[in-house]
């Protein structure tokens, strides 16, 4: 329903964003390997522009609809949007090197991320479960896609396949729970659900029963345990690149998926949704920190540390009030932030041949390259929530919001096994810091990876000084 | 006048003799260190002599200042201080006297000693900290002296540092110190509590007010709170003073070198006790029963330490055991309230006591480190000096009529004698006999030492027990022939032998019937321990004397001198004869009733072996092992377990999807 | 007219039989795409179901999308079903196991 | 300059740390040089702070205040009173000293070793000097990841365990601590210690908030049974991480309790007082004990350590049943100044007597007491040394470590009879294991060859021996001046305790 064209400026990032995409995409068909560099520039570009126009009328105290309320723009949705961009350009600055090394350096890869990116635009920017499910599948399908980019590798497709069959069975099952909510309160705008729901003469099992089957749909997404099992596969098995992009941006837009669906759309249902949410974060500590002590491989430790970050996540989001969603929103952030520079380290020290995915491919950074060590460390300080660093006032936000919410007993569960997470974490420091190593060759890293990376990982420390500012912006994101 | 500086440089110029010879002993050579601490302990020695002879003769008043705060917390106050009265001057003498004297015998003694600077820097700090203890006027500075005192003792115990004996002995006086500490300190601790001052002024002056007041240790028992302070003080001079059960440290000191054993372990730090009781006689006097106690403590320690001194063949052990004895005749005297006279016979014990170990030392060095009396005999021709100053110290010690010991032995008896708390029988029956015993074992060693038979080698050869003092026993004289110490040793002997023989005769009366200790010394109304004596007393000393000759305990130490005479000098064999009839009363003395044993099995093994099972059992079994790893253990187990939930196999992962959502709408269920 | 449970029931019967379908099987990865395709399908009947009875046509645009977004997903899945087919040289659900724990 | 000299002292040796780690192993030797004028001038910065600090006055002093988080309420917000000030001194010394006692020591990776040290003291000083509770907490946190770093890159065969038994032990205590802290937020809209500490909380959550900040400052400390870290820890840390860590690190746990758990909760604190007291005393006799059987010297110190801080705990909780039963606030403040003589005192004595171990360790390459003997024939000076320090560990008057011990059993006689009782049983046992320790390494014979190739001490150790055996007697002989910059704190905090928190 465009009403007038004006209608459409709220959208002007996403549309901007869908022509560079077919730019990139025919360019890309057009543009020989050596060159494929203009390729990475231009997506880098496209996203630099796409955040300048979403800055430019950036007001994270406003809000905008469009297209009959189904495209949603207000200060969550733009935060969380000049974030995916940052993240995504972040990634793709990474990413080059890795996919170089690895030999997969594709315009394929450009394509299949920005359409990802718009997808969780989309996704988070929706106001009617059928953008919200549009943008969800735009994000899914790309990211399947990518996880299959290197067609050699059988673990990559094994992955893709488990990633693809679940999502789709994940998917399937929001679904079935947008049609059982759609059926119920006879509408899929999200803000007329909302008004419904809170008049409240709906059957409450089956309420629950709907309920559940979104806040699944989402915990996928997410990675949540028990539906999780995706997550160290992918992981492990998707090519460094991709992995480095799943890790990140789509947490990003998970959030915000809850932030929409649950936040707005179910709002007046937050009792029944917080319980689950509660189940679902326990569960993910529980199973992420326990399951990552017992890995070998960094990629999947990392997999199995993002799942007990969802679990903070969460702990945040269950707490259903403002101050919950802008703890869970900063702590999403941050953990983009320390997820790239994680990947980022390892991809730093892949070389032809060789990723650098084994915790024991760690061993004596500090005696090989001192400075990545360092960057490592304060990566892993702030993954385990250690102050100085960033990640210590993230977790300090959610549990926070989460005592403030009564749910004392799981801030108390999580800091818990918090402590046993931090175990696996001082084990990527004690390899780096007190073994000897084992291979000598040279760490040779090109200079943007080298100096976007050191920005990364100081940004951790940085940002404990800085915290203000960005505290602010996520809670005036929601008041 | 008595100024804090002059009492200041009666304290401190012992320690910065200590300080030179010790820090810069390298640079001061052998006689820099000596000079400068025999310098050091003389001027205090000089000054002190005037300071006793402002108070004692000038009448000058008792002084009591302050230097400086050491804390003050409110009310609560501790400072480092002065009181410097009669009982404060007499000791200061007496220790800085000693001591000299001691300064003096070491160069001789300790010439050929690698250690040389070492040791007088240890005997000058010794001066300092028994300085500090005799004229504190507070409690912390009191325990400061205490335990400084007992860590040069300690050290010198532990002088000759490769011997095995020497490091044992010093670890157990320090321990067993300690745990008289343990009680002197709960002593100050209380009285804190109760009158929450720690100076002696404040203390003694409300000290009445505790008469009455009660302490509850457990349930509704209650204990006088004048005698739980009191009893908990004595159990601090019970390890400084080496009373039973707490002497056994005092006969393995012997193992530092002479001169210490003399001037720590005789004459003066082992006195501390004795001092510290008298000091607090204000207080002691509240309390009936902790007099009781401290009477049946010394009567044992007199009667009992005394009998294993017949059977010691060491000459340094039997000193060791004398002194216990008569360490425990000072307590008794405590015990019946005759400070005083526990305060005289510490004074005349000091210059005899001191006397017999130089004696001692002059006869070990003679022999090159001998000790053992069963290879002495017959000296008396070879060291005149020697001998008869021993003869001296002997006398004194058996207290014969008109030695310095005469008095203050007979003043302690007929106070006992005349005391009525419980107890007081049976510690007069123990001190009784204990004289008698005192004369044969003293006997015995002198004759053992100086006369009969000569059962020492010619020629300075050296067994192998003398091989593991190293090199000090290199004295240079292999001249074949024991002879006489040189004038350094000889000369303190003589300087002591005088003041043993005859400075009961001229102190007793002013010290014991006197009004010399009044102020300082503080005995209850209607209480005259003394009374009898003085009585006898007032015809003057020699008149007394005579009189004693009339007295028990001088024909029972003349019986005890007549069987020691027989015995050793004129029919040796009946020695041998009489230890095998005597054999288990023999062997009960030779282990020295078995404290030691006992003690080493409970006490040293027992807390090894306790801590081993703490550590074992609590630290690592129960702590780190089940509690600890078993938890790290524990979460491992988990994270594998959980890890194999991560099958691989895709209908796996969508079952724990499905099983998820069932889980959570079943949940529900149930909970709506 | 047929009441509105017969059809809801229909659709959960028909989604129960694509999720049982999902991890009973256990041989052949076609067979998991066929039951990802029929639960979609018992969405759309859900959603056809409830547009009709509640008069609304926003849940059969719904629908279109839903058969849309099937297809792209039905060929994203047969792309990576085919590389895997290329690298492992089989579809059998129970060997695709690589990468565990 | 006075206005920012808490933020110099906190962060001159962090930034001086980074400069540092820039220098590289290259220039390894100007590193060295820069580490240690880095540490003397912040040592010199405290000569201005003890000099114009007000003893007059327990009133926070050398204020910097400014807003950080203001989501949270989150303040920069650093002051010192009396307890910070001489904790704040002691860091700053014992810092240059480990620098000093590395000079030679540390070859590999030695301006990281240094770097390590003068951050960790920058972040020390932030603990003492934070009134914030969430500055506190970050750098009580911060700290441990370079004490991590240092015992398990420079330490002993079984570091790893040690270093993550210390890491995962510390933090799991602390995260408590922090829930405890959200909670106090949540109510009192405030981080600011003077907030939290005037607030009224009932008892329940008083009880809750005591336990929490107690899993947090009995691991740090530590107490029994939460103690075992420690020995491991020490055994395996370097020769500067056992000083630091038992020097100033172990304090901050007893500096805890008097900042949060004492004045947060005090009613709870009451309430709980015997629990602390009973492990205090725990920790007193049966650690003393253990400390009897160790066959490693720094095990057996440390297994000291534990003990010594027993008087702490003691004498801060001994301060409740004084202050509330006893009626006895002067006793009350002679037991908390005990307390803090105790760990002021304790910084200087363990750290010397690791620094000892140290001088051995380098020397022979072992830590076992059975291969040693006889170390005085070798080192006399050494052996001196060694002497006055044990004697120090074991409370002689005349050393620092008398007072403290001495100002708590006394004030526990006032409590209750046993209590001192059972706590001066340390005269016994601490003089047993210490002296013991001594008679074994010192005394005896030459042992073996390697003692008797034994070279004395060299002047780099000679001065951090001399250093420390300075401040060992001058707090020994002459405890007054620190007292009296205590004793309004004291006064004041003894006095808040008096009051309870339940009622408006």
């Amino acid at each position: 329903m465009i009403e007038t064209w004006s209608d459409l400026i709220p959208l002007l990032p996403e549309l901007f964003l869908l022509g560079m995409i077919n730019i990139i995409l025919i360019a890309g068909l057009f543009i020989d390997e050596k060159r494929r560099g203009i390729v990475h520039f231009l997506a880098i570009l496209t996203l630099v522009f796409t955040a300048i126009i979403t800055m430019r009328d950036f007001n994270v105290l406003q809000r905008y609809t469009a297209l009959g309320g189904m495209f949603v723009r207000d200060g969550v949705s733009d935060v969380l949007k000049l974030f995916i961009y940052l993240t995504t350009a972040v990634v793709f600055v990474y990413a080059k090197h890795s996919l170089r090394v690895s030999k997969l350096f594709v315009a394929e890869y450009y394509t299949l991320v920005l359409f990802a990116v718009l997808g969780m635009c989309i996704l988070v920017s929706g106001g009617n479960l059928l953008t919200i499910y549009l943008g969800l599948e735009l994000l899914a399908l790309s990211s399947y896609a990518l996880v299959a980019l290197d067609r050699d590798s059988p673990s990559a497709s094994e992955s893709a396949m488990k990633y693809f069959v679940l999502g789709a069975l994940a998917s399937g099952l929001l679904l079935y729970g947008m049609s059982m909510l759609y059926g119920l309160t006879g509408s899929l705008e999200l803000a007329v659900i909302a008004k419904k729901l809170a008049s409240g003469d709906l059957p409450p099992i089956l309420m629950a029963f709907t309920i559940t089957f979104i806040v699944v749909g989402i915990a996928f997404k997410f990675g949540a345990a028990p539906f999780h099992m995706w997550v160290p596969d992918v992981y492990h098995g998707a090519p460094t690149a991709v992995t480095l992009f799943i890790s990140s941006a789509p947490k990003l837009a998970a959030a915000g998926m809850a932030f929409r669906v649950l936040a707005e759309g179910l709002e007046p249902r937050v009792q029944d949704w917080a319980q689950m949410l509660g189940f679902l974060a326990l569960l993910s500590l529980v199973i992420g920190n326990l399951a990552a002590i017992a890995q070998t491989n960094l990629k999947r430790m990392l997999a199995y540390s993002t799942i007990s970050h969802v679990g903070f996540i969460l702990l945040g989001i269950l707490a259903g009030d403002e101050a919950g969603m802008a703890a869970a929103m900063f702590y999403v952030i941050v953990y983009a932030l320390m997820s790239t520079a994680a990947f980022g380290l390892i991809i730093a020290l892949s070389r032809a041949g060789f990723d650098a995915e084994r915790i024991e491919d760690f061993k004596g950074l500090n005696q090989r390259h001192p400075w990545f060590a360092f960057l490592m460390l304060v990566t892993m300080a702030s993954m385990a929530g250690f102050p100085p660093t960033i990640g210590f006032f993230a977790k300090l936000y959610v549990l926070q919001a989460a005592v403030d919410a009564g749910w004392l007993w799981l801030a108390i569960t999580s800091v818990v096994f918090a402590v046993i997470g931090a175990y696996y974490y001082l084990r990527v420091i004690k390899v780096m810091y007190f073994d000897e190593p084992e291979v000598d060759h040279k760490i040779s890293v090109p200079g943007d990876v080298r100096s976007v990376l050191a920005v990364n990982v100081v940004m951790l420390l940085v940002l404990t000084i800085m915290a203000g500012p960005l505290t602010r912006l996520c809670e005036q994101a929601w008041y | 006048m008595i100024t804090s500086s002059l009492l200041l440089t009666i304290a401190l110029s012992p320690l910065v003799g200590a300080v030179v010879a010790g820090l810069l002993g390298k640079q001061v050579g052998r006689a820099g260190a000596h000079t400068v601490t025999i310098l050091g302990v003389a001027i205090s020695a000089v000054l002190s002599l005037y300071v006793l002879k402002l108070i004692a003769i000038d009448g000058h008043p008792a002084v009591n200042l302050s230097i400086y705060t050491w804390f003050e917390i409110g009310s609560i106050k501790a400072e480092v201080g002065f009181l410097v009265d009669s009982l404060s001057a007499l000791m200061m003498c007496v220790v800085t006297s000693v001591s000299l004297m001691v300064h003096i015998y070491t160069i001789g003694y300790m010439k050929d000693d690698p250690g040389y600077q070492r040791f007088f820097a240890y005997i000058s700090l010794f001066t300092f900290a028994m300085l500090m203890l005799v004229m504190s006027n507070n409690f912390m500075q009191l325990f400061f002296g205490w335990e400084a005192v007992g860590l040069v003792s300690y050290l010198l115990i532990g002088f000759w540092y490769k011997r095995p004996t020497a490091i044992f002995a010093n670890l157990k006086a320090f321990l067993v110190n300690r745990v008289g500490d343990f009680g002197f300190l709960l002593g100050i601790g209380m009285l804190l509590a109760y009158l929450g001052t720690l100076d002696y002024a404040t203390a003694f002056a409300r000290a009445p007010e505790l008469v009455g007041q009660t302490f509850t240790p457990w349930g509704t028992t209650e204990w006088a709170v004048p005698t739980v302070i009191c009893i908990l003080l004595f159990i601090g001079a019970m390890g400084k003073s080496a009373q039973v059960p707490l002497h056994v440290w005092l006969p393995d000191s012997m193992e530092g070198p002479t001169p210490i054993s003399a001037l720590i372990h005789a004459a003066t730090m082992v006195t501390a006790g004795i001092f510290m009781v008298a000091r607090m006689s204000p207080l002691y006097e509240l309390s009936e029963t902790a007099l009781s106690f401290i009477l049946v403590i010394g009567a044992i320690t007199a009667l009992f330490m005394g009998l294993i001194g017949v059977v010691q063949n060491d000459i340094k052990r039997v000193v060791a055991y004398s002194t216990l004895s008569q360490l425990g005749y000072m307590t008794v005297a405590l015990g019946a309230s005759a400070y005083s006279a526990a305060i005289f016979h510490l004074m005349t014990h000091a210059f005899f006591k001191a006397l017999l170990f130089l004696g001692a030392g002059s006869v070990i060095i003679a022999l090159h480190h001998e000790q053992d009396l069963r290879r002495m005999g017959g000296l008396s021709k070879y060291m005149r000096i020697t001998w008869i100053t021993a003869w001296a110290g002997t006398l004194a010690l058996i207290g014969f009529p008109g030695t310095s010991g005469f008095f203050s032995k007979d003043a302690i008896l007929i106070a006992v004698q005349h005391a009525d708390r419980p107890g007081a029988t049976f510690a007069y029956i123990c001190v009784l006999l204990g004289v008698a015993i005192t004369a044969f074992y003293s006997f015995r060693m002198l004759y053992l030492a100086f006369h009969g038979q000569e059962r020492f080698e010619h020629g300075g050869v050296h067994d192998e027990h003398h091989n593991d003092h190293g090199t000090h026993d290199d004295h240079g004289h292999h001249s074949g022939r024991p002879h006489e110490s040189p004038w350094v040793v000889t000369l303190p002997l003589i300087l002591l032998a005088i003041p043993s023989l005859l400075i009961g005769a001229f102190t007793a009366g002013p010290l014991l019937f006197g009004s010399f200790f009044d102020g300082a010394i503080f005995v209850a109304d209607g209480r005259e321990p003394l009374a009898e004596m003085a009585h006898h007393f007032e015809h003057g000393a020699l008149a007394f004397t005579l009189h004693g000759f009339v007295t028990l305990p001088v024909w029972l130490a003349l019986g005890g001198f007549a069987l020691a005479s027989y015995i050793y000098l004129l029919n040796p064999a009946v020695a041998e004869k009489a230890s095998q009839v005597l054999a288990p009363i023999h062997r009960i003395l030779e282990k020295k009733y078995g404290f030691d044993e006992l003690y080493q099995a409970l006490f040293a093994r027992g807390s090894v072996g306790m801590g081993k099972l703490f550590w074992q059992a609590g630290d690592q079994a129960i702590i780190d092992g089940a509690l600890v790893n078993g938890t790290a253990g524990l979460v491992a187990r988990t994270a594998f377990a959980i890890r194999r939930l991560q099958s691989g196999f895709l209908y796996h992962y969508a079952f724990m999807m499905i099983l998820g959502l069932i889980v959570v709408i079943g949940a529900f269920a149930l909970l709506q | 007219m047929i009441p509105l449970n017969w059809w809801l029931i229909l659709a959960a019967l028909l989604f129960c039989i694509s999720v049982a379908g999902i991890f009973i099987n256990r041989k052949n990865l076609i067979v998991l795409l066929m039951a990802i395709e029929l639960m979609l399908l018992s969405v759309n009947m859900n959603f056809v179901a409830f547009s009709r009875y509640l008069d609304d046509m926003a849940g059969q645009v719904f629908v279109f999308f839903i058969l849309t977004v099937a297809a792209a997903e039905a060929a994203i899945g047969l792309a990576i079903l085919v590389v895997l087919f290329r690298n492992r040289r089989t579809i059998n659900v129970g060997e695709i196991d690589s990468l565990r724990g | 300059m006075f206005d920012v000299i808490l933020s110099l002292l906190i962060w001159v040796p962090i930034a001086g740390g980074v400069a540092v780690l820039t220098t590289g192993e290259r220039a390894a030797n100007g590193g060295k040089w820069l580490a240690l004028l880095v540490a003397l001038f912040t040592l010199g910065l405290c000569v201005p702070l003890w000099m114009s600090f007000d003893t007059t006055t327990a009133n926070l002093q050398f204020v910097e205040r400014v807003a950080w988080i203001r989501t949270f309420d989150i303040e920069y917000y650093l002051g010192i009173d009396g307890f910070s000030l001489p904790l704040i001194v002691l860091t700053c010394i014992i810092t240059v000293l480990v620098l000093v006692s590395a000079w030679e020591v540390i070859e590999y990776k030695a301006t990281q070793y240094y770097a390590a040290f003068l951050m960790l003291a920058g972040m020390m000083n932030g603990v003492f000097a934070a009134q914030d509770a969430i500055l506190f907490y970050v750098f009580f946190e911060a700290m441990l990841i370079p004490m991590f770093v240092i015992i398990g890159v420079w330490g002993g065969p079984k570091r790893v365990y040690a270093t993550f038994k210390f890491f995962l032990y510390t933090f799991l205590g602390s995260v408590f601590m922090l829930i405890g802290l959200v909670y106090l937020y949540l109510k009192g809209q405030s981080f600011q210690l003077i907030d939290l500490q005037s607030m009224t909380l009932n008892m329940t959550e008083q009880t809750w908030l005591f336990f929490a900040f107690l899993v947090a400052f009995a691991v740090k400390i530590p107490m029994f049974p939460v103690h075992t870290w420690l020995p491991d820890a020490h055994v395996e840390a370097p020769t500067g991480g056992s000083m630091v860590l038992a020097a100033v690190m172990l304090k901050i746990g007893g500096y805890g309790f008097l900042r949060f758990s004492m004045p947060i909760a005090p009613d709870a604190s009451a309430a709980y007082a015997w629990l602390i007291i009973t492990l205090s005393l725990i920790a007193v006799v049966y650690i003393g004990f253990v400390a009897l059987a160790q066959q490693d010297m720094k095990k057996l110190i440390a297994y000291s350590s534990i003990s010594h801080m027993g008087f702490v705990t003691l004498g801060l909780f001994i301060a409740f049943a004084l202050v509330l039963e006893g009626n006895a606030p002067d006793t009350a403040a002679l037991a908390v100044q005990g307390a803090m003589v105790q760990m002021i005192s304790h910084g200087f004595i363990s750290a010397a007597m690791f620094g000892a171990v140290g001088v051995l360790y380098d020397r022979v390459h072992s830590r076992q007491i059975a291969d040693y003997g006889g170390v005085m024939n070798t080192m006399p000076w050494f052996g001196a040394f060694m002497v006055l320090f044990a004697m120090a560990n074991c409370g002689l008057p005349g050393t620092s470590g008398f007072v403290g011990e001495f100002m708590v059993i006394l004030a526990a006689v006032k409590a209750n009879f046993w209590i001192a009782f059972a706590a001066a049983l340390t005269l016994i046992i601490g003089a047993a294991y210490t002296l013991w320790l001594v008679k074994r390494v010192i005394f005896g014979d030459v042992a073996n060859s390697n003692v008797a190739e034994l070279q004395d001490l060299n002047s780099r150790e000679w001065i951090v021996m001399g250093v420390l055996a300075f401040f060992v007697l001058l707090i020994g002989l002459w405890p007054a001046p620190l007292i009296d910059v205590m004793q309004p704190s004291v006064e004041a905090l003894l006095k808040h305790l008096a009051q309870t928190k339940l009622i408006g």
